[in-house]
């Protein structure tokens, strides 16, 4: 709770985001939020920041990491560098629309259930703990590799429906908790709606436990991407980290001694998740005054 | 030399993100052998935070920051914790406040005998140990989460006493028990010490039993020790205003007229600095000195007292006093009743395996609201009274029995038709802290009702929230319409509690404790306001407690409940002061009384 | 004691001194290495998926282990590169009419257990197929009245037609012991696992799921041609970087695998040694859906017939493994006797997009100002080109030929659907563009009936059996309605060659480049592998290569 | 009582549902398994026979009846624990291929799990003893940041390393060529061998999160009331840090031991492809490529039953050693 009374106080002393300020405030935060700016600014100035087209094939294959290619060239011809600069957005549209998403569904789902319990509680209750103990990884495969359209939102939706539950069933335990509050209860004295009394009384009251879901859905997304893409599952038209990964593994990176085509994506992929976990701790802090404090 | 020398010690919170906090500053005491010392303050003061101290148990980010707590000669605060272990328990131990929480709630309580036992190289007998606080050696066998609140209390003085310590802190130890398990447990408690002769450092905020208990007692006000000197002194000639004021809350339900004090305002931000002395604001005798000198605790009467004034307060400048001014009541007053409750019962239905079994929480109970008169439900917890607000309230649905709203069979309201209802009949919480959202402003919280039930435009509304401020005693008002509850002090967010709740203009007002949460030194004000609301409004009021002096204060009549049945009901001055039931004359007997210790 | 041992081959590998450092562990060292023998050999691959089980039922293909090749034999052997027969099983045959196949059973065979071979063996094997339809892989019984021992040595086969079109597939077929399988109680599952049974030059020594060992027959039929006493089969991960690692570090003697870059990563590594040869199999070809516009017009096809960058489709999307295909339809130059007399370049039109751009323009398919090339209504001429997303090779030609399309002014998206949507889009008729394989086999017949012919088609919305670019044409259909019954070669390599004008002047297909049979081989051991030079077998003819194969 | 009825009646619609998922999943898909299978065996350099397509389906054999009667007949297999035969490894039934796969799994699984646990429960419970000291910081920190390393990345880096370029260990595969399945030493020091790798890597991961949620909870256990009071009674470091911190802190552990189980089983699927590991993650994602749809559905069921199996333990494992819940379980 202290989390958001202080949300609240800084959002009016401020003007900004109070969760923001917050975080901002947390030293390894500020420094996991710098990192991921960079990323972002990265993969957004990707035309501009990369030296070539990332499918551009036109070089020769498996150049070690030179002058002309700072890391190299593919087996196939392709600058190192520019996939690894392309792939950040790959990383990034994937980690914050499939976290997003998955934060909607676990939300809509989180809110519906505890706050109208009953029937359409047990149901939904029914329907998250099943997602949580069906295995997501083989579901996540099976989904991907059996979808017939193949491409980047596929990745997305794959990853978001076998993701929310977690956050669902959390989302639930909050809104229980919350719903029977006394000024909940007072609200309905009050004589204002449900919808109100969700959107006004509980919602401010849980912003870092979404954020909160939200980072750990980013995260959660970025791996899967990864994951898949690495099993050759992925996006085939789009360069991500995990399709450098997948290609570098069967293009013989080991065996051309291409390393940095090999080590290159991993770190790269590692730094953004350093970055997220950095944010994370912050966000942590965040909902949880007794990390704050020690 | 004393048993417990407590020298300059100042403890300070030292917040990763938030200023410091001198929560104990610069505090000196001792205690004797044997010697049985009540520690008094309200929540915020210290007190607690002190006991922590002289235990060493301080946890980050709170931390000695000066002055030393030598103990039978050991410098307690500088030892290492290997040193301290031989004297732990062995010769100092504590009971805390929860107890729910201060037993390994997965091992069983003979275990945590055994340990003691064992880390102390000691043999004991935890069976006559549990003989001693009345429990069934039994209990040993058993995890925590299957004693009750008051056997586990029980069982943690047992283990405290398990290797005949000299001495023992309790902390709050009955704060949170029914009356009736705190008087076993203080009389036990009482009994142990005559026989084993411990000396006890006994912290609580509650007056009456630290009173009845301690032959001295130290009170404590904004981490200083404002007054120490023996009980039966302090009773008759308090030297601080502040312990004048706290006396002055206290009255004998029973007798034949009842007055209290409260003291206004609220202790300051010990985040700041300080000059002068800490009560002043609240101060009712205060002098200009008061405001530049930060007064030492110095000798006076018997004892000893942290006052401009050096003990001698004027009888002029009481604090400011409640005292219920109503024709006796002798009989049920005439008038239409708003609400009437009939032959209600209410079952809860829990499920277990194939059995469901029934519990009944209230049995054929029924009582009449009328208007500018106040009904008390007394009683226990579990006793049935705030499942009756519910059904009130229209929260639950009866099983069988009415309760009707006029012609309105409450029971039966769903949806649009409850919302109405609700106009009529607003609730005071117990928490003011749960109450109102801590997100939202003041303002926020008065205009939903207003703009709701009464269809006030957005500026309309803002008035009269200004003006429900105004009537609660928050004034000026557009200083606090923009405050999130965080700013207001518990007696100010009550009041915000009880404006929202007056916003509809209601015919009906179920006050759930309203002030058990609340100091003791600011409930009579609160009493006071809802005593007045009700009488100048004409509002029928619902007052739960389990507090027979407030009351006494507050109600025309009074229904004491015990496990969802009525056993008595009246005019309250009747079954208060003429009690005819057994169990109402218990649970009188039960609150601790000052004179006792005279 | 082994870990040290490692170590010391690792510093060895890494100091790129890998010749010939073999590494197969913890196999006792080969027996007897009897004079001018081939102690073992260590191939690639024996199929059966990941987890291979024991299985030699060599009517299974699909799931059966590739020494099933090894084991059991066929009448008649195909040199698959020149699509040139050998009498294997069968000693000699002849056609008694066109509808008749009267084939000698060679005499002295016999089977591993030590019975003759006979010609019922042989009748037994083909009613086997015919009883289980899952064993007809090839759908000989299509073709096929009876198959029957008219003596000992003598197998009569009749053909429901004249049957020279369907020869290739009628003698396909893998002859088992009729005194072992007729008591089998159900060989539809039959995995023949413990000691099987068959006339060829190796039987099984061992098998577990890493490694499949076969050693010489001795009394093999040709036993004096075998001159390598065991093959040591090693389970691939397909194609997996440390396959190729033990490629090039000398692990195998040979091996059928895709290797990036195979020049630096394998022959370099060894040049004496390390060789590849990398024939062609089937045609790639743009498929265009002829019952759409534009492609319906003749005029659109041709002029796209150079308007693809095949240079840099086979160098970068194939490594530049591949050739060019030749418009023809053939398999240039393997099928060179069946080109039609006369033709350019052997049918291979080259690159010209300027050629194509102004072809495009006189067929009417004009520019506007901004570049985009438009329909013959005026309006942008915009479809779709699938190409499966899991074929990263064919992912990457799909890219090019989408930037050639482009680069012409076309609105081109390249669609990247799973295999199985691919393949179902493309039976249906559910498409614009997408590549397509094609031809390959030595049965003329099928190479040209399975994507041309009118019954190979079906209504768009319906499956279409192989003729899925929907071509329609009554000269093509009488065409191969003529060779599947020619009988001798003059009137098949006319109606060849009349088949291979169609593609020439109609297009159905726009064929890209020859699909690559993988072929790696070590010269150290062995020597006598199929090679450009050589070419008397393609890669996968096991028993032509093995009866080859000599002592280095 | 009533909890066990509860999570069994859960249990059961859950199995329900995966069933169900597996039976609509092969009969949403696109194409053919048969045509699938030849095209594979063609390679994409030859054309695909009809021909042979048709042996194929044939040898597959194809369901029949309504989509209703279909369901009903698949349902009475399961239940009669018949899975069919494998797509790609015809005739082969599908549970003596995942009975092969099962203790390579099982085994490897198994010990790094539980070695995981132990070392990650053993590092939190130590770290959250030293709260607030460098050896806190290096072991939360160090763990946090090995803990966004990719595991596919860092299971290629060991290869890298410890198989390729120092040939150490081999890269991949459960056992060597040489070494015959069986009951033999050379058998199980070369199985062994080949697991070390895949092992390493789950250990080098599998603590991190042990490792955090103990240092967590106990630093939190460690807090309240009863070990303060523990410290009180002057109660030895250790044994308030075993008994009032670690004891407690453990709880939530161990039920996500078996929770995580779950996971790990789905997990499976990238170490195993990785290092070309034998076991059911690799038959898992190999079926789903070939769509093997008997062999997969079986193993998506099996891995399913295992989660949920993993979950009523932890359920079990729970009440034995929270009394807080023992009587309601026993109940």
């Amino acid at each position: 709770m202290t989390a958001e009374l202080a949300a609240t106080e800084a959002r009016r002393a401020t003007r900004l985001p109070g969760w923001l300020v917050i975080l901002w405030r947390n030293r390894k935060c500020r420094i996991g939020l710098v990192m991921l700016a960079g990323f972002v600014l990265v993969g957004l100035l990707a035309p501009g920041l990369a030296p070539y087209e990332p499918r551009d094939d036109s070089f020769d294959g498996s150049l070690p990491p030179g002058a002309g290619h700072w890391l190299g060239t593919t087996a196939r011809g392709e600058d190192v560098l520019s996939q690894l600069i392309y792939g950040a957005r790959i990383s990034l549209v994937v980690g914050l629309a499939a976290g997003a998403l998955s934060t909607v569904i676990a939300l809509v789902v989180g809110l519906t259930s505890g706050y109208l319990g009953g029937l359409v509680d047990e149901i939904l209750s029914f329907f998250t703990n099943l997602a949580l103990v069906v295995p997501v990884l083989p579901l996540m495969i099976t989904l991907a590799a059996y979808s017939p359209v193949k491409g980047l939102w596929l990745i997305v939706a794959v990853i978001s429906v076998t993701g929310w539950a977690y956050g669902a069933r959390i989302k639930r335990a909050q809104i229980i908790s919350l719903r029977t509050r006394d000024y909940v209860t007072a609200a309905k004295f009050a004589g204002d709606s449900t919808a109100r009394i969700i959107m006004k009384e509980i919602m401010p009251n849980m912003t870092s436990l979404v954020v909160v879901g939200f980072m750990g859905a980013c995260l959660g997304a970025i791996g899967g991407e990864a994951g898949l893409a690495f099993l050759g599952l992925g996006d085939p038209a789009s360069v991500s980290w995990g399709a450098m990964l997948n290609q570098a593994n069967n293009g013989g990176a080991m065996l051309t001694g291409q390393w940095a085509w090999l080590v290159a994506p991993g770190l790269a992929f590692a730094g953004l998740m350093i970055a997220l976990t950095l944010v994370n701790f912050g966000v942590d802090a965040l909902s949880n005054p007794h990390l704050r404090e020690d | 030399m004393a048993l417990l020398e407590v020298r300059e010690l100042s403890v300070t919170y030292r917040p990763r993100d938030a200023a410091h906090v001198h929560a104990v500053d610069r505090v000196g005491f001792d205690v004797d052998e044997g010697e049985f010392v009540g520690l008094l303050g309200e929540s915020g003061c210290g007190k607690s935070t002190l006991g922590n101290a002289v235990l060493r148990l301080l946890d980050k980010p709170a931390a000695i920051s000066g002055g030393s707590v030598v103990f039978d000669g050991v410098d307690v605060t500088h030892a290492s914790e290997e040193d301290l272990r031989p004297l732990r328990w062995a010769r100092i131990s504590t009971v805390f406040q929860s107890s729910m929480n201060a037993l390994n709630p997965v091992i069983t309580v003979g275990a945590q005998f055994d340990d003691a036992f064992r880390a102390h190289d000691a043999q004991g007998d935890a069976a006559a140990l549990m003989e001693m606080v009345a429990l069934d050696p039994d209990v040993l066998r058993r995890y925590p989460h299957e004693l009750s609140g008051g056997m586990r209390q029980r069982a943690a003085l047992a283990l405290a006493l398990a290797l005949r310590p000299k001495f023992v802190l309790l902390d709050e130890p009955t704060t949170g028990l029914d009356v009736v398990v705190q008087r076993t447990i203080l009389d036990r408690l009482r009994e142990l010490r005559a026989e084993l002769g411990f000396a006890v450092l006994f912290i609580s905020h509650d007056l009456g039993t630290v009173m009845e208990m301690a032959d001295r007692v130290m009170v404590m006000y904004a981490g200083e020790i404002v007054e120490d000197q023996p009980a039966a002194a302090m009773l008759t000639r308090p030297l601080h205003p502040y312990t004048r004021g706290l006396l002055g809350s206290y009255a004998d339900p029973r007798a034949a007229e009842v007055s209290v004090d409260y003291v206004p305002g609220r202790p300051p931000d010990l985040s700041r600095e300080q000059t002068g002395c800490r009560f002043r604001e609240r101060c009712p005798v205060a002098v200009a000195a008061c405001a530049t000198t930060h007064p030492p605790l110095a000798p006076a009467g018997p004892g000893a007292v942290r006052c401009v004034l050096g003990g001698d307060l004027p009888e002029a400048g009481q604090a400011r006093a409640f005292s219920p001014d109503r024709p006796e009541l002798t009989t049920t007053a005439p008038g239409e009743p708003v609400v009437s409750v009939r032959e209600v019962v209410k079952d809860y239905r829990v499920r277990r395996g194939w059995r469901t079994t029934v519990t009944r929480a209230v049995d054929r109970v029924s009582f009449d609201l009328r208007p500018g008169r106040v009904t008390a439900l007394v009683g226990q917890s579990g006793s049935g009274k705030t499942t009756l607000a519910r059904l009130v309230t229209g929260i639950e649905r009866p099983t069988s029995g009415t309760v009707a709203f006029g012609d309105l069979d409450v029971g039966g309201l769903r949806g649009r038709r409850l919302t109405r209802y609700r106009r009529h009949v607003q609730i005071v919480f117990q928490d003011p802290f749960a109450a109102l959202n801590p997100t939202r402003t003041v303002g926020y919280a008065l205009a939903r009702p207003l703009r709701n039930h009464l269809g006030l435009g957005e500026r309309a509304a803002v008035e009269k929230a200004a003006e429900l401020l105004e009537a609660v005693g928050l004034h000026p008002a557009e200083q606090y319409l923009d405050k999130l509850p965080h700013q207001l002090s518990g007696g100010q967010r009550q009041r915000v509690v009880i404006a929202r709740a007056l916003a509809p203009e209601p015919s009906v007002l179920v006050a759930d404790e309203p002030i058990s949460m609340l100091d003791v030194s600011i409930r009579a004000e609160i009493l006071q306001l809802l005593d007045r609301l009700a009488r100048d409004r004409g509002i029928a009021m619902l007052y739960i407690t389990h507090d027979l002096l407030s009351a006494r204060l507050l109600a025309d009549e009074v229904i004491v409940l015990r496990d969802g049945r009525v056993v008595e009901s009246g005019p309250a001055l009747r079954v208060i002061r003429h009690a005819e039931h057994a169990y109402t004359k218990l649970l009188l007997d039960s609150i601790p009384t000052l004179t006792r210790t005279l | 004691m082994r870990g040290r041992k490692r170590i010391l081959i690792a510093s060895l590998v890494t100091a790129l001194a890998v010749a010939g450092c073999t590494g197969t562990e913890g196999m006792s060292a080969p027996q007897d290495t009897a004079q001018g023998m081939i102690g073992y050999l260590d191939y690639g691959d024996f199929g059966g998926g990941t987890e291979p089980q024991a299985n030699y039922n060599p009517y299974l293909p699909a799931t059966q282990l590739g020494a099933t090749g090894y084991l059991f034999e066929k009448l008649v052997e195909y040199d698959h590169f020149s699509c040139t027969p050998k009498p294997w099983l069968a000693a000699a045959y002849s056609w008694t009419d066109p509808k008749t196949l009267v084939l000698q059973v060679r005499q002295g065979v016999k089977w591993t257990d030590g019975t003759p071979l006979t010609a019922k063996d042989v009748a037994y094997s083909y009613s086997l197929i015919k009883k289980y339809p899952a064993f007809d892989n090839e759908g000989v019984w299509r073709y096929l009245s009876s198959v029957e021992a008219t003596d000992a040595a003598t197998v009569t086969m009749r053909f429901k037609d004249a049957g020279a079109s369907a020869f290739t597939l009628a003698v396909n077929v893998l002859i088992v012991p009729e005194h072992i399988w007729s008591k089998v109680p159900d060989p539809a599952t039959f995995v023949n696992a413990d000691n099987p049974v068959g006339t060829g030059p190796f039987t099984v020594k061992a098998f577990n799921r890493q490694q499949l060992t076969i050693q010489r027959n001795p009394n093999y039929w040709q036993a004096d041609k075998i001159k390598v006493q065991e093959i040591r089969f090693h389970k691939a991960d397909g194609g997996g970087p440390i396959d190729q690692l033990k490629m090039s570090r000398g692990e195998y003697d040979h091996n059928a695998m895709f290797i990036p870059d195979v020049d630096k990563a394998y022959v370099a590594r060894d040049p004496k040694v390390n060789h590849y040869w990398y024939p062609p199999g089937g045609t790639i070809s743009v498929y265009l859906n002829l019952t759409k516009k534009p492609f319906d017009d003749l005029a659109f096809r041709k002029a796209l017939t150079g308007a693809f960058d095949h240079k840099q489709i086979i160098d970068k999307s194939q490594n530049g493994y591949v050739t060019q295909a030749s418009q023809s339809g053939l398999i240039v130059p393997g099928h060179d006797k069946w080109l039609p007399p006369g033709l350019t370049g052997k049918g291979v039109i080259p690159y010209d997009a300027a050629k194509a751009d102004a072809a495009l323009t006189a067929a009417g398919y004009a520019k506007d100002a901004d570049g985009t090339r438009l329909g013959k209504d005026g309006k942008p001429l915009s479809f779709t080109f699938k190409v499966p997303g899991e074929w990263t090779d064919w992912l990457a030609a799909g890219q090019i030929i989408v930037k050639n399309l482009k680069a012409l002014g076309f609105d081109v998206d390249l669609e990247t659907p799973d295999f199985p949507t691919y393949e179902s889009d493309r039976a249906i008729g559910s498409y614009d563009a997408l590549l397509g394989v094609h031809g390959g086999s030595c049965n003329m017949f099928r190479n040209f009936a399975e994507p041309l012919a009118g019954d190979q088609s079906a209504p768009i919305g319906k499956k279409a059996a192989s003729n899925f670019v929907r071509w329609k044409d009554a000269e093509t259909d009488r065409l191969l309605g003529e060779l599947r019954v020619a009988t001798d070669e003059a009137t098949q390599k006319k109606a060849v060659a009349g088949l291979a004008t169609i593609m020439m002047e109609q297009v159905p297909v726009i064929p890209l480049w020859y699909g690559a049979k993988w072929f790696q081989y070590q010269t150290d051991k062995a020597v006598g592998w199929p090679d450009a030079k050589n070419p008397y077998a393609a890669p996968s003819d096991n028993l032509l290569i093995i009866t080859n194969l000599k002592p280095a | 009582m009533r909890y066990f009825l509860r999570r069994a009646g859960f249990f059961a619609a859950t199995l329900w549902a995966a069933v169900t998922l597996n039976f609509l999943i092969p009969r949403l898909q696109p194409g053919d398994p048969a045509e699938a299978i030849v095209a594979r065996l063609s390679g994409r350099s030859q054309a695909i026979d009809p021909a042979q397509v048709a042996a194929v389906r044939t040898m597959l054999g194809a369901p029949d009846g309504t989509l209703l009667t279909q369901y009903v007949n698949y349902l009475g297999a399961v239940l009669r624990g018949e899975f069919g035969v494998s797509y790609t490894y015809f005739p082969y039934p599908v549970t003596h291929m995942i009975g092969q796969a099962l203790w390579w799994t099982v085994i490897l699984v198994g010990v790094t799990h539980v070695l995981s646990f132990a070392v990650g429960t053993l590092l939190g419970a130590w770290a959250a003893h030293r709260r607030n000291t460098r050896a806190d910081s290096v072991i939360t920190l160090g763990s946090t940041f090995v803990g966004t390393l990719p595991f596919f990345w860092l299971a290629l880096m060991l290869i890298y390393l410890f198989a390729i370029t120092l040939n150490w260990f081999p890269a991949r595969g459960g056992y060597g060529p040489g070494s015959n399945p069986g009951w033999s030493w050379i058998f199980f020091s070369d199985a062994f061998q080949h697991s070390v790798l895949p092992a390493l890597a789950l250990l080098i991961v599998g603590p991190i999160g042990w490792i955090i949620g103990m240092r967590n909870n106990m630093v939190q256990t460690l807090g309240e009331d009863y070990a303060r009071l523990a410290r009180a009674k002057g109660l030895p470091q250790r044994r308030i840090a075993l008994t009032y911190g670690a004891r407690i802190a453990i709880l939530p552990n161990v039920t996500g031991f078996a929770m995580a189980l779950g996971g790990i089983l789905g997990g499976t699927v990238l170490v195993e492809s990785i290092f070309n590991y034998p076991g059911l993650g690799r038959m898992m994602l190999d079926s789903v490529t070939n769509r093997d749809y008997p062999l997969m559905q079986a193993l998506f069921l099996f891995i399913t039953i295992g989660v949920l199996l993993a979950n009523f333990l932890a359920d079990m494992l729970y009440g034995v050693l929270d009394p807080r819940v023992r009587r309601e379980v026993a109940a």
